[in-house]
C-alpha cells in the first residue's frame, strides 16, 4: 500500500520510479500468488471454489495504493488480489484458502469469503454484487459521523446487470456517501462475452453512471499509474463531500475465469494475443526498462514469500470441528 | 402502568433508543414527512431531523446492505421494511450477507441491524400486500426472528433486539397497531428468546403468534364456556425459540395447537409440532393440531379472504379435536 | 382505444379534432370513475387499498390510444386509469373494486390486480416494478415468434429507483424485444418527493435509458396528443425490430397516493397550483374550445356510464367463499 | 434400460423437451457456450442455437421474471438460476408474481414456468454457494417445488415438470450429476406428487430428499447389519407432497425419521413430520427424529464443512434412536 508520503511523490499526475517499483513488487507478489494457487489447485491441496485475477493485479493494485488505512473495501469472488493490495500478509491468506485458523477468516471463509478487517478489508463475497450495498453503508456510516475516509466496493462488469448494483448507486448518489465504486471490467462474466450480457459497447460501461449523475473516471486497467491517479482523484472527490465516483477501469482476464476452466468458449489465438499485449505486468516491466537482476532479486522475493506462505499454511491447524458454529451469533 | 396502542409502542420504543444512543437510525420508505405508512414514525422526523430518520428510494435491497454495511461499521440501524411481502426483494442482504457475515468473517464483524417490517390480512389488501413470511427467517442460522403480539412486548422486544450484535428481522401485524394495552413505566429490554404464558389452562396448550396470540386468548374464553381449559403460549421471539417453556406447558396439558395466519403448510407451526412431538412425544394424548392460512394466496373479496385466513373459532375447533381424541 | 382510422388521422405529427374528442371522452370517463371510487371509498362501500389516477389521465389515455387490441400492458398499483384505457368496460373494473365475480379478476384481485387478458392487460402490480419484468418476458415471446406486437410496462418515477426496473430494461435492450417502458413520473413515491429519492434532476428522469443505450421519448404528460404521438413512435421503433423504448412522460398527482391520503407531506398551495395549471383534462377541454353543451353532453354520459357501473357492480354476486383456492393451481 | 449420469439424465429431458415442444426455450447464466455452470446444458447451444438457448446477464430477477411473462404468452420457458443461493434474489418474481398471477387474475392466467437450480455442500463452497432452500417455496401456494434424487426420477420428473401448467421450482444437487442410475429406455414423465418407496422396510420409515436419500440407503444397508429394516421413502415432490404413501409406510414400520441437508430447523423435514405425527399419531412408537444440518452458515474448512452437514452416520443414528424407543 502507498504510503501518504509515496502519495505524495505522485506529483499531480505522475508518480516516481520508486513508488512504480512498489507497485511492480506488489504486482508480481499478486502474479506469484494467484500461480502458486493454480498450482496447488492442481495438486488437489485446496478446497472449494477458486478464482485468480491473473491480468488484473494493476486495478487491485493501483486502488488500493490510493487508499489511507482506514479506508475499507469489499470484494468479489476473484478476491485474492484485493486482499494483498489492501494489506493483509499473503500467508493468512494462502492459509485461509488451506482452511486453517490461522487464515484471514480462520477457515470459515475461503477464497470467496476472505476478511480482514484490521486492514479495512470488510469481506469478498461470492454473491455478484452483494458487497456492493454494504459498501454504501460503510460509506454512510462515515458521512454521519464526519470521518475522513472512504469505502470501496470493487466488482466486475457483469455485476452490473444486477439490480443490487443499481440500488446501490443510485442511493450512494442520492446520499453522496463517500462511497468509490472500482468497476474492473474484463468484458467478461464467466463464459459470456460482453456482447452476450452488456447492452453498451464494453468500452462504454461507464455510461453506466449516467442514470444516476455519478461522476465517473476512466483508466487504463493494464496501467497501473493509471489507475492509482484514477483512484487518488476518486477518493479525493468522495472524502470531500463531493458524492460517490465510478472509477471504470478497462482490463483483461488473462485466465479462465475459475481456476480449472477449460475455457471452451473462448478464441485461443486472441487469448494468447490479449497474454502477450495485455500483461500489466509485462507492460510495467518495460517501461520500467527494469534489469535482468532487478527483475531477478524481485521475483525471488515474491517467490519466497509465496513459498513460505504456502509452508505456513500447511502448517497450519484445522479449526475443531465442534467450533464449526462458534461463530454463528455474537 | 400506562396504556398505550402497540403503535405507540413500537414508536416508544424506537424513540427511547434514538435518545440514548446515538449510534442508532432509522431508514426506510416514507418513514419521515409521512410518518410511515402505519404511522408508527410519526413525530420522529421531528424531533431527531433528516439525518437519522431518513426517507429512502424504493430500494429494498440497497437499503437492507445500507444497513448491513454502516451495522458492520459500529451504526446501529433500524430499517423498515414497508410490507413483509416486499422482504422478497432484500432477501439475498437478509439471507446471504446479513445473516452470514459473522461466520464467514471467523466472528471479525457483526451485523447489529434490526429490520421492522409488518403485514398480515384482515383489510382486503390482495394477495402482495398480505403474506406473513416469518417462517423462511427462522430457516436461516445467523438471523434472530421476533414477531410480537401485544404493546408491551413489542417496545420491550423492539428495544432488546436494537441492543442486540446479531441481524433481528422484527415483524409487526398490521391489525395489531391500534390494539391497546399496559407497558410497564420504564422501558425494560424483554430479552429474546423467552416465551411469554399469556393464560393457564390444564387441558391444552395453544403455541400462537402475532394476531393469533388474541384469537387464541378469544378461543380460550370460549372453550373455558365449554369447560375446556385452554393455556395460551406466545413464544415472542421465533429464533431463538423458548422450547422449554413451550415443552413444559405441553407436558403439562398433554395436547398441544399451533396457530400463525401464515400458510400452514411449511410454517412456523410446523416447526413448533416436530419440536413438541419430539419433546413431548410420552406426554401427548393427541396429535398437534395446526392451524394456519388455508393454501392459497389471498384473494381480495372479503368473503374469501376471510374463509382462507384463520380466526378464533378455527382455534377453537382445532382445541375441541384435540380434547375428542382422549 | 384510438382504432387503426383514428391513428391514420394522426397524419404524422397532429391528432385531428375527432381523434383528440375521443380521447376527451376517456379521459373524462376516467376522472368521473376515480372520483366515484373515492367518493364510494369514503362512504365505507370499498374494501382494501385504493391508488387514483387523478391527474394521469393523459398518460393512460394517450398510450394505450398507440397500441392494437393484440398489444400488452402491465399496470401498477394506479391501475384504474390503465384497465380503462386499454379497454376494459368500466363496470367490470367497478365490480372487481367491490369484489365481485363480474369483476375484471373475478373479485380475486382487487384494485391494485386488475386483469382483462382478452384486451391484453397482463394485470396490474402491487409490488412496485413487479410487473416489468413480465413485460419483456411477453416481448421476447413476441419476438421469438415473430408476432408484430409491444408489450408495454407502466411504472412511475419511484419504480426507477428498483433493481427490477433495471435488470428489465438492461435485459430488454439486449435482446431489443419490442417492449415499450412508459414511465409516468409524477416526481412522488407516496410522501417522498422527487429530491429524496431520485438522485437526477425530475425532469431529467429520461436519463435512467443511458445506462442501456435505450431510445428514449420525452412527452408532456399532461398533453394527451404529445403522449399519444410519443407513444405511437416507441411502438413503431419498437415493433419494427429496433429495440425498446423508454417513453418519459412527466405529470402530475393531483390527489394523495392512496385514497384517503392527508397529504400532510405536500404544500398545500402548491396542490393547488398544479390543480389549477396540470389537470390534463381542463387543459383538452380548452384547447379543444368545448362548448358548455357539449361539455356536458360529454359529462353526462361519463357520469351515466360510472353510476351505472356502480349499480352493476353493487348488484354483482359474491364469490362463494369455498371457491377461495379454486385458482391456486391450474 | 440405458444407464446414464443424473447430468446426463436433466440433460436428457431438456434435449426431449427442446425437440418436442418448439415452445420450450432455455434462458440461464452461461448455459451457452460454457454448457451451464455444472456442464448440463452441454451440446444443447450447438442443436437448438442461440434464440432457444439463451446466456444472460447476471440478473435473477429478470431473468425469472422474463420466463413468467413468456410462459403466460404461452411459451415454456426453463430457467436456471445457477446455484440456489441465487435464488434470494428472484424470491419476489417467484413469490409475489409467479405463484400468484393465477389467483389474482380470477383463473385468467397460467405461468407455466419451470425453474431449474442445484446446490448442496460437500465440495468446500462456502456459505453462499451451498445452502439447501427448498423449505421456504414449500410454504408458497401457487409453485410447485420438485426435489430429485436419482437420475430415472429427475429425468421424468423434469420433463412432467415442463409440462405442467404451474410454476415449478425443481431442485437438483449439486453432488448428485455423476452419480449413474438405469432409466427406462423411453422417456416417460413422472406424475408430480408421488413418492417413491425406494426401499422397503419393517421397523422404521426414513423419508429422506436429495442427497440424503443416498445417505438414508447407505444408513439402512447399515442399520440392517444390525438388525434393524429400515424403509427409505423420497417424497421427489415436496408440493405437491404425497402425504398417503408417507403416512402408510409410517403406520406400517411405527417410527420415522425425516433426513434431509438443508439445516434442521424450519426446514421440510419439520412439515414432514408435522403430517406424520398428525396422520399416523396412534401408530408412532418413538418420536420423529428429524436429520439436517446443524444450525450455522456452512463454514468453508472441509473438517468443519462435514462436521455441519448430514451423513449415511447421521442417519443411522436416528434411525437406532427411534428404535432404542420401542
Ligand atoms: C448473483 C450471482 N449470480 C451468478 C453468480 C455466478 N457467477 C460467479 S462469477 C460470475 C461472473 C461475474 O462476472 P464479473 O462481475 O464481470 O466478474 P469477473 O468474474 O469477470 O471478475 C458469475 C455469473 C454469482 N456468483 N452470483
Ligand atoms: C417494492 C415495493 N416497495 C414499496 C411499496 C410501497 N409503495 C406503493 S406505491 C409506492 C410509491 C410508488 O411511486 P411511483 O413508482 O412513482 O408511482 P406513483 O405512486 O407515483 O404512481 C410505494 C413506495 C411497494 N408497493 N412495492
Ligand atoms: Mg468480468
Ligand atoms: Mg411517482
Amino acid at each position: 500500500m502507498a504510503t501518504v508520503e509515496e502519495k505524495a511523490g505522485s506529483g499531480g499526475r505522475r508518480v516516481s520510479e520508486e513508488v512504480l517499483k512498489g507497485f511492480f513488487r506488489e504486482m508480481l507478489l499478486i502474479r506469484r500468488f494467484e500461480e502458486k494457487v493454480e498450482e496447488r489447485f492442481r495438486a488437489g491441496e485446496l478446497p472449494g471454489f477458486l478464482h485468480v485475477a491473473i491480468g488484473q493485479e494493476a486495478a487491485a493494485t493501483g486502488v488500493c495504493a490510493a487508499l489511507e488505512r482506514d479506508d475499507v473495501i469489499a470484494s468479489t469472488h476473484r478476491a485474492h488480489a484485493h486482499a494483498i493490495a489492501k494489506g493483509t500478509p499473503v500467508e493468512r491468506i494462502m492459509a485461509e484458502l488451506y482452511g486453517k485458523v490461522e487464515g484471514c477468516s480462520r477457515g470459515y471463509g475461503g477464497s470467496m469469503h476472505l476478511y480482514d478487517v484490521a486492514v479495512g478489508n470488510l469481506g469478498a463475497n461470492a454473491v455478484v454484487a452483494g458487497g456492493i450495498p454494504g459498501i454504501v453503508g460503510a460509506a454512510l456510516a462515515f458521512q454521519m459521523r464526519g470521518e475522513p475516509r472512504v469505502a470501496v466496493a470493487f466488482f466486475g462488469d457483469g455485476a452490473t446487470n444486477t439490480g443490487t448494483f443499481h440500488e446501490s448507486l443510485n442511493l450512494a448518489q442520492l446520499w453522496k456517501v463517500p462511497a468509490v465504486f472500482s468497476l474492473e471490467n474484463n468484458g467478461w462474466a464467466e463464459s459470456t462475452p460482453a456482447r452476450q450480457q452488456l447492452p453498451l459497447p464494453v468500452d462504454e460501461l461507464a455510461k453506466r453512471a449516467l442514470a444516476y449523475g455519478m461522476k465517473t473516471i476512466e483508466a487504463d486497467g493494464q496501467d497501473v499509474e493509471a489507475v492509482y491517479l484514477a483512484a487518488l482523484a476518486a477518493r479525493e472527490h468522495a472524502v470531500a463531500g463531493k458524492g460517490p465516483v465510478l472509477v471504470h477501469l478497462r482490463t483483461h482476464r488473462l485466465t479462465g475465469h475459475y481456476v480449472g476452466d477449460p475455457q471452451v468458449y473462448r478464441d485461443k489465438d486472441e487469448l494468447r494475443r490479449e497474454r502477450e499485449t495485455k500483461d500489466p505486468i509485462e507492460l510495467l516491466r518495460a517501461r520500467l526498462e527494469l534489469s535482468e537482476s532487478e527483475l531477478e532479486t524481485i521475483d525471488a522475493a515474491a517467490t519466497a514469500e509465496v513459498t513460505a506462505a504456502v509452508e505456513f499454511a500447511k502448517a497450519g491447524t484445522d479449526p475443531p470441528p465442534e467450533d464449526a458454529l462458534k461463530y454463528v451469533y455474537a | 402502568m400506562p396504556e398505550v396502542t402497540y403503535r405507540e409502542a413500537v414508536r416508544d420504543a424506537l424513540t427511547h433508543a434514538l435518545r440514548t444512543d446515538e449510534r442508532v437510525f432509522l431508514m426506510g420508505e416514507d418513514i419521515g414527512e409521512m410518518g410511515g405508512s402505519m404511522g408508527v414514525t410519526q413525530g420522529l422526523l421531528d424531533e431527531f431531523g433528516p439525518k437519522r430518520i431518513r426517507n429512502t428510494p424504493i430500494s429494498e435491497m440497497a437499503i437492507v446492505g445500507t444497513g448491513i454495511g454502516s451495522a458492520m461499521q459500529g451504526m446501529r440501524p433500524v430499517v423498515e421494511i414497508m410490507y413483509e411481502d416486499f422482504l422478497t426483494l432484500s432477501m439475498e442482504q437478509l439471507v446471504n450477507q446479513a445473516a452470514k457475515h459473522r461466520t464467514m468473517s471467523g466472528g471479525q464483524v457483526s451485523v447489529p441491524l434490526t429490520i421492522r417490517t409488518q403485514g398480515g390480512a384482515g383489510w382486503s389488501p390482495g394477495a402482495q400486500h398480505a403474506q406473513q413470511l416469518e417462517a423462511w427467517f427462522v430457516h436461516v442460522p445467523g438471523l434472530k426472528v421476533v414477531f410480537a403480539s401485544t404493546p408491551a412486548d413489542v417496545r420491550g422486544l423492539l428495544w432488546a433486539s436494537i441492543q442486540d450484535e446479531n441481524p433481528v428481522l422484527f415483524f409487526e401485524h398490521r391489525t395489531l397497531y391500534p390494539i391497546k394495552g399496559e407497558v410497564p413505566d420504564e422501558l425494560e429490554p424483554i430479552p429474546l428468546g423467552r416465551a411469554r404464558i399469556h393464560r393457564e389452562g390444564e387441558d391444552v396448550t395453544v403455541v400462537a403468534t402475532g394476531r393469533l396470540v388474541h384469537e387464541a386468548l378469544e378461543a380460550a374464553e370460549a372453550a373455558e364456556q365449554e369447560g375446556i381449559s385452554v393455556e395460551v403460549v406466545d413464544p415472542r421471539t421465533l429464533q431463538p425459540l423458548d422450547e422449554e417453556t413451550i415443552l413444559e406447558s405441553v407436558r403439562k396439558t398433554t395436547r398441544c395447537v399451533t396457530a400463525h395466519e401464515a400458510v400452514t403448510r411449511g410454517g412456523f407451526g410446523a416447526e413448533l409440532a416436530a419440536v413438541v412431538q419430539h419433546g413431548a412425544f410420552d406426554w401427548l394424548d393427541a396429535p398437534i393440531e395446526r392451524v394456519g392460512a388455508k393454501f392459497g394466496p389471498l384473494p381480495f373479496a372479503p368473503a374469501l379472504e376471510q374463509w382462507v385466513v384463520p380466526h378464533a373459532a378455527d382455534v377453537l375447533d382445532a382445541v375441541r379435536r384435540t380434547v375428542a381424541r382422549a
